[in-house]
């Protein structure tokens, strides 16, 4: 009991002092606005690819339209804060972009979940393309032009909490018994049925709740870029995402930091490549596959309780 | 007397195979029954019919448990699972890629709540709960001399150990009847030996039914009280070992000559 | 303008529209099902494969003068090789590895190849040589081009010779053999490396030959050309029963049809998402496609 | 001698699974290896038939070295396998499984022959010729498996637990079977749980523990032993 | 650290970022403007450079990548003005991605010119104010649109029109919005399109059974030029009306030549203007000379770009960024290859615009419009 509030008081410390941290750099201009950006950026990827990640690596679901719920956070966001130009219309958005955005996963998840692997990723990566074209087509969201000049009511400290916030909760989720439930889909949806789990609900959790925090980020995404398109959220995008789940390990969210964090300096980095990024970019995708085709990291978890443990043991050989 | 589980006139095809056909069988209280019969025969089949995995034609089953009488007959997997029905599978179906403990604390989740909100949040109750299933779930694996697996992947332990494993799962479900679908497949006549001991065991701790499917007739004939026996889909025979053993009708169809 | 049977025209004219639009949706999805179905790949590069016809195809026409059968038939072989080089390469390492691995590696190569053709030959649309000319027949005011006929019929003997292929033949069976258990496929004398290299050199043919029909028919090619009638193709052969040979074409013809339709009834700007909710309801009628099997796993 | 084993190792990445097992099969032989799970068994077996490559040691087929052969090509030379946990096609149907067992044979009278032998021993695989074969019942799928291996004409076939799942009478069948392919002119390697049974029909046996040949002798001097008689017959 | 307003420019060259769309959907286009820009300061520095204020300094082009993304055009932006210091900023091509741009070069005041992007409300704040610091080279949508507008009922005399615009992108819908808007006659069927689609078919035969005059295209060549053959081939003859996006050398090639007749087309640069504008002339000799090509309009709005900063700091005597915004805001009777422009206080060129036809692909007329 002690234990687990000593490693709870240590995550905290861990997220406060890299906020103060990322702080202190901004004001002696170490971070500039590029590099804010870039962190901002890897941020929002993050909220995204976790979210994908509870989908994909934890319920096993092949999940290829998250661009589609980023799509409705992010407009939720642009609409409302238009009239609503407040830090409490900014969080309101996020609220009505939740809600939104679950109502449109269980819409979406009801009929597709019963389907299996490939033929999920091709209903779903369907379903994320109808709201794209409705999102188009729309006279509010402003059609293929978007929306521009959206007030920005989110800059780093809001996304940072963020990433924190959807962070703990994707992870205690997956760390309670709705987590093992949902991993037991994975692993094998007729032995879980035998073993009394409803199969289908912990799909549909999962699937919504990877779909409130892809709306999260969405929101994130329009309030601090200041525009957004329906050109944004493609097919494009949903895949740029599932690659950040790849790359950093099917299944470990630290990995997923990890290939979000390398994915973004990547893509920095590339920009003065011009023609050449893709090309880059895409040997260099291929080749991390072949050469580590789990991912970076694997399933591989960042555990402070195991690090002590594993510390703990040092010490005592060393004695 | 009532019976715990009553099947009448269970039916199921698959096109135009009859793989059950009009099958009625029941199960008394805390007993063992063997069933039996030559490969094909539907063994397989009647419990996937029994434990929902596949819908029955026709038939009725109804659980007269110790929470209330129902019929399972449009119950999902699940549901009956959680009615207190619990199986293994004639192919291993374990969760390979989690470990011992998580295999077992899966199936112990329908018998606990922890709410969404405690454990997001890690209220304290998330981690009284959290503690006493992992208590339970390590008692239920020290009775079974698993104990020192518990943060083993499932799909690393020897065959036999995943034979046992599955058995403990599936008691982690509190179930009122256990299916075990051939557990001693694969395994030579020691290892058998240690499994019927095993299963004497589960049946007299846990005062639950079990109902075995089975190839090895050392096995059926030193445990089960009763034996039904099914060929091309329905019952050929019901009785005592030595009533079974000695049946013309199941010697030809089924034990063969000799031994 | 207006004449009597103006609607019956119309309504024959759109069909025709379908059909050939159809077709070459069809003709993309073969490949995409022969390569899923023995190695459960989406090869996102099987578009991209398409491009390298249709580029290969401009090159020798405007460069070393081919005539059109030699410059089909060239590029098929070159699609056959690439994609036989891709194969190696890219996913016979992950063969033994996750799915999803090789699903990010096929979507690297497909990335890889659209930009590196717009790096080494620039991005630009190109005008496709039109060594057959377009020659319409009028039938009772409804309109359709010769290549539109040679589109649908090369589409048709594909579909045919691929079914015969697969349901009749020794390479067939081993194909499909392979795709479920490749230990045992082996144990039975089946090379599965060659027989994989086959199946890949067989659809990736398919898109070889697209890429010169398609290109000849629309005209226009660029590096970027494969993207989007390969996700359509893509879905076509879901649509169909993943795996499944008449079901890619059944898939094909459908999704054509199917825009074909929305677009003439106006809703031009919605036809893609009613096409992706076509398929959605179709799945959940039929959850593996039209001609797949639901083969249901015996516990 | 049809088959000789010196000195096999094999591991699995860094676990080592075969620890220098030797023995071997002369033409026209049954011989069983038995032995606990996990001694190693199938990875022999494995390895025979090329499905795995060892880490050293030498396996000679018919005179030549064969153990960096592929499968295919030992198929060819006349090893076949029929695998642990039975490994059919599923999707196919029972006849089109039994056609791919006769992949490398080009002589159609050859096939028919073969058919029409197999179905004689297997009647149940005729009734269920054109079924999908992953819906066989278990011991279905078992005849099958060791129908398809035959279909090849093996001169060498490796079997792997044919006996498990299977129900009583069919134990009693599968083994005359094998005696009678083996009368044929077929070699048998045999591994069984049933150790009982396999010494019963075998010329010689060798006991397996961890990876390593323990004991190894005739068929019933094996029964006869007493540690084989612990450990293995249950009594 | 509170940000000192704009960059200046110290030493012997002047920084110039190039944000463009090199990679994605608009790679074609962004493709064609950076051949624009090298051009130019090519040009520009074989003359020795930019006269600041009596002395050369050559111009260095930092250019990057966008890949056709809201997200990276903000990244790009922030770096080229933060890290790299530059002056001014030419791009993005598209609307999206300038927007996107906006709020990173205001914070650093740093001006920049779009060669392309064409939304009318691109250079506008929510309130309606100008953007400071955001400037472009091209027309906004509904100038051109009610440009063709006019020319349908005025020239064409077309009564009955369809509308097939490209609804991909805010350049297709924009345009359309604002043909609608200003048309006359009887709008009888509006379509759209999407980028990289190949089949239109199914839409021309629909239109063809409805009796109408012409046929409005607002979009990119690559598909319009595929509508214009398929829409003869389909045995639609009436004239297909479209903006500078068609521009291109290319539209009659993939349209094919016989097919592109009776095609026209808003445009600022034109090969008949070209002929009485030497500005155009040198530029499309220089072009050729250099590509081996014929200049496209998106290189022509480029190589325009970059010579309306030239002429920014040449006026104002200062290459430091907040003087080049200022110099832009008062670009007077600029010379350039798309024309005489004056920027007005939207920040939206002014210059006049032509109608050119194409008569078996080739230009046979141009029309002024007033
Ligand atoms: N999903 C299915 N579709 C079609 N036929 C099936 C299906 N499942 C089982 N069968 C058929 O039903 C019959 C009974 O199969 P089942 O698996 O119940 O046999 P069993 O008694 O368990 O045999 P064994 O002892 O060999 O495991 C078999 O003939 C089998 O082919
Ligand atoms: N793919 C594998 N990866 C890692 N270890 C393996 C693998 N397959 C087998 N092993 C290990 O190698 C050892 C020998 O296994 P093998 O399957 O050959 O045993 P066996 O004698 O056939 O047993 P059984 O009677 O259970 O079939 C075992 O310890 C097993 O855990
Ligand atoms: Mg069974
Ligand atoms: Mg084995």
């Amino acid at each position: 009991m002690k234990a687990n509030f000593k490693y709870n008081i240590i995550w905290l410390i861990i997220m406060i002092s890299g906020f103060y941290l990322m702080n202190t750099l901004i004001l002696i201009g170490v971070i500039n606005a590029f590099i804010e950006n870039m962190l901002v950026t890897i941020g929002i990827n993050i909220i995204l690819a976790t979210g994908l990640n509870l989908i994909i690596g934890f319920a096993g679901q092949f999940s290829l339209g998250h661009a589609g719920f980023m799509a409705i956070g992010a407009y939720a966001t642009a609409i409302i804060t238009q009239t609503a130009t407040t830090p409490a219309g900014f969080y309101l958005s996020i609220v009505i972009g939740i809600v939104v955005s679950i109502l449109v996963a269980l819409i979406v998840g009801i009929p597709t979940l019963r389907l299996r692997g490939d033929y999920l990723a091709i209903a779903t990566m369907g379903a994320a393309e109808i709201i794209r074209i409705i999102i188009n087509n729309m006279k509010i969201t402003g059609g293929a032009a978007g929306i521009f000049n959206i007030p920005q009511l989110a800059s780093w400290p809001t996304v940072y909490t963020m990433v924190c916030v959807t962070t703990i909760i994707i992870v205690n989720f997956i760390h309670s018994r709705g987590g093992r439930a949902v991993t037991s889909v994975r692993e094998d949806e007729i032995a879980a049925e035998a073993m009394g789990i409803n199969v289908f609900k912990w799909k549909l959790a999962a699937f919504t709740l990877g779909a409130a925090t892809a709306a999260v980020a969405g929101s994130l995404h329009a309030s601090f870029l200041q525009t957004i398109s329906p050109n944004d959220f493609g097919i494009m995008e949903s895949i740029s995402i599932l690659i950040i789940v790849v790359l950093g390990g099917v299944g470990s969210i630290t990995g997923t930091f990890v290939a979000a964090a390398v994915l973004g300096v990547l893509d920095t980095v590339l920009q003065d490549f011009g023609a050449l990024r893709m090309v880059i970019y895409a040997a260099a995708l291929i080749l991390i596959m072949i050469f580590k085709p789990s991912g970076l990291l694997g399933t591989w978890e960042l555990s402070i309780k195991r690090c002590f443990k594993r510390f703990g043991r040092k010490e005592r050989v060393k004695q | 007397m009532t019976s715990l589980l009553q099947v009448d006139n269970l039916v199921k095809n698959f096109g135009g195979l009859t793989a059950v056909s009009d099958v009625s069988l029941h199960l008394n209280n805390n007993e063992l029954v063997a069933l039996i019969g030559p490969n094909g025969a539907g063994k397989t089949t009647l419990f996937n019919l029994l434990t929902g995995v596949i819908p029955a034609t026709s038939g009725s089953i109804v659980l007269k448990g110790t929470n209330g009488t129902f019929a399972l007959n449009d119950k999902k997997a699940y549901q009956i699972a959680k009615l207190g029905l619990s199986r293994t599978f004639q192919n291993i179906r374990l969760f390979k890629n989690l470990s011992v403990i998580d295999n077992v604390l899966i199936a112990m989740t329908s018998r606990y709540k922890e709410g969404f909100l405690s454990s997001i949040f890690r209220l304290p109750n998330y981690y009284k709960t959290e503690q006493r299933v992992t208590e339970d779930a390590k008692k239920l694996l020290a009775l079974f001399e698993l104990e020192d697996q518990t943060d083993v992947l499932a799909k690393n332990l020897p065959y036999g150990t995943q034979r046992r494993l599955e058995i403990v799962r599936a008691l982690a479900t509190k179930p009122q009847i256990l299916f075990l679908d051939e557990p001693a497949a694969g395994m030579n006549p020691e290892e058998t030996a240690n499994l019927t001991q095993l299963i004497l065991k589960v049946q007299h701790r846990f005062h639950i039914t079990i109902l075995l499917i089975e190839h090895d007739m050392s096995l059926v004939m030193n445990l089960a009280e009763r034996i039904y026996v099914l060929d091309h889909g329905s019952l050929l025979a019901e009785g005592n070992p030595d009533e079974i053993k000695s049946n013309p009708k199941v010697i030809k169809a089924y034990l063969g000559e000799g031994e | 303008m207006v004449r009597e049977g103006n609607v019956v025209q119309t309504i024959f004219q759109q069909i025709i529209n379908g059909l050939s639009l159809g077709s070459i949706y069809a003709l993309l999805a073969l490949g995409y099902t022969m390569v899923y179905g023995i190695i459960k790949l989406i090869n996102f590069a099987h578009g991209d494969i398409y491009m390298l016809g249709a580029f290969w195809g401009y090159y020798v026409i405007n460069v070393w003068h081919f005539n059109f059968i030699s410059a089909l038939l060239s590029a098929m072989v070159v699609g056959a090789v690439s994609g036989v080089i891709i194969e190696y390469f890219a996913y016979r390492p992950l063969r033994h590895s996750p799915r999803i691995a090789a699903l990010i590696t096929a979507i690297g190569v497909s990335f890889l190849l659209e930009n590196g053709m717009s790096y080494l030959f620039s991005s630009n649309t190109r005008d496709f040589p039109q060594i057959i000319k377009q020659v319409n027949y009028n039938i009772g005011g409804v309109l359709i081009s010769n290549i539109q006929v040679l589109i649908l019929v090369t589409a048709c003997i594909l579909m045919i010779l691929l079914q015969v292929i697969i349901k009749k033949t020794k390479m067939g069976r081993a194909m499909r053999a392979v795709s479920v258990d490749p230990d045992a496929a082996e144990l039975v004398g089946i090379n599965i490396n060659w027989t994989i290299s086959f199946t890949f050199a067989l659809g990736s043919a398919l898109a070889g030959a697209a890429g010169v029909l398609i290109g000849l028919y629309y005209n226009s090619i660029d590096p970027l050309m494969g993207m989007t009638p390969g996700i359509k193709a893509f879905v076509a052969a879901v649509l169909g029963g993943i795996g499944s040979v008449p079901g890619a074409s059944v898939g094909g013809f459908l999704i054509g049809i199917l825009e074909t339709f929305f677009q003439s009834i106006g809703l031009s700007a919605y036809k893609d998402a009613v096409v992706y909710f076509v398929l959605i309801v179709i799945l959940l009628i039929m959850p593996a496609g039209i001609f797949g099997k639901n083969a249901k796993e015996k516990v | 001698m049809i088959l000789q084993v010196k000195d096999l190792i094999v591991n699995y990445g860094v676990i080592n699974a075969v620890k220098g097992v030797n023995f071997n099969i002369n033409e026209g032989e049954i011989v069983s290896l038995i032995g606990a799970n996990g001694a190693g068994k199938t990875t022999i077996l494995k390895t025979i038939s090329g499905l795995l490559k060892p880490k050293s040691g030498k396996i000679i087929y018919e005179g030549k070295a064969i153990q960096q052969q592929k499968a295919p090509k030992l198929v060819k030379a006349g090893i076949s396998q029929v695998p642990e946990g039975r490994h059919i096609f599923s999707g196919l149907s029972v006849m089109e499984n039994l056609q791919m067992g006769a992949f490398l044979i080009k002589d159609h009278q050859k096939i028919k022959q073969n058919f029409s032998e197999v179905f004689e021993r297997f009647p149940i695989l005729k009734q269920r010729a054109r079924q999908d074969a992953a819906t066989l019942s278990g011991g279905e799928q078992q005849m099958l498996a060791m129908g398809r291996a035959l279909m090849a004409n093996p001169k060498l076939i490796l079997l792997d637990e044919p006996s498990m799942g299977l129900a009583p009478i069919f134990i009693n069948e599968i083994f005359d079977i094998i005696k009678e392919i083996n009368k044929h002119g077929t070699t048998v390697l045999l591994i069984e749980q049933n150790a009982k049974k396999a010494l019963s029909i075998s010329d010689r046996g060798y006991v397996l523990s961890t990876g390593k040949v323990q004991l190894s002798g005739s068929g019933t001097d094996l029964l006869a032993n007493k540690e084989v008689q612990k450990a293995y017959l249950g009594g | 650290k509170t940000q000192t307003a704009g960059n200046n420019q110290t030493g012997n060259t002047i920084k110039i970022g190039v944000n463009m769309e090199l990679s994605g959907a608009a790679a074609g286009y962004g493709n064609s403007q950076k051949q624009g820009i090298q051009l130019a300061a090519q040009e520009i520095n074989k003359d020795g450079g930019i006269n600041v204020n009596g002395k050369k300094k050559k111009i260095k082009l930092i250019i990057k990548d966008n890949k056709t993304s809201t997200t990276t055009s903000a990244s790009v932006a922030a770096q080229l003005v933060n890290n790299d210091k530059v002056a001014a900023i030419v791009g993005p091509a598209t609307t999206n991605a300038g927007t996107a741009e906006i709020p990173n070069i205001t914070k650093a005041a740093v001006p920049s010119v779009s060669p392309s992007a064409t939304d009318p409300n691109y250079t506008k704040q929510k309130n309606g104010k100008v953007q400071p610091y955001v400037f472009r080279a091209c027309y906004q949508n509904n100038f051109q649109g009610g440009t063709a507008a006019k020319f349908m009922t005025n020239t064409l005399k077309a009564k009955r029109v369809a509308v097939f615009a490209d609804n991909s992108s805010d350049y297709g819908t924009g345009l359309a919005k604002a043909f609608k808007k200003s048309f006359k006659g009887t709008i009888v069927d509006s379509q759209s399109f999407s980028e990289g689609d190949k089949d239109f078919n199914a839409v021309l035969t629909s239109f063809k059974s409805k009796k109408i005059d012409a046929i409005y295209v607002p979009g990119y060549y690559t598909e319009v030029g595929l509508i214009i053959k398929q829409a003869r081939q389909n045995g639609i003859n009436v004239p297909i009306v479209g903006s500078d996006g068609m521009a291109d050398p290319k539209l009659a090639q993939i349209a094919g030549n016989k097919n592109a007749s009776k095609i026209y087309y808003t445009t600022p640069f034109s090969d008949d203007v070209a002929k009485s504008n030497p500005t155009a002339v040198k530029f499309m000799n220089a072009y050729k000379a250099k590509y081996h090509a014929d200049a496209p309009t998106f290189s022509a709005l480029a190589y325009d770009s970059v010579y309306m900063i030239k002429s920014a700091i040449e006026s104002e005597k200062s290459a430091d960024s907040i003087k080049i915004t200022k110099g832009l805001s008062k670009i007077k009777n600029f010379d350039g290859v798309t024309g005489t422009i004056t920027i007005n206080k939207n920040h939206d060129p002014e210059k006049p615009i032509a109608i050119e036809q194409l008569t078996n692909g080739k230009v046979s007329n141009s029309f002024n419009i007033k």
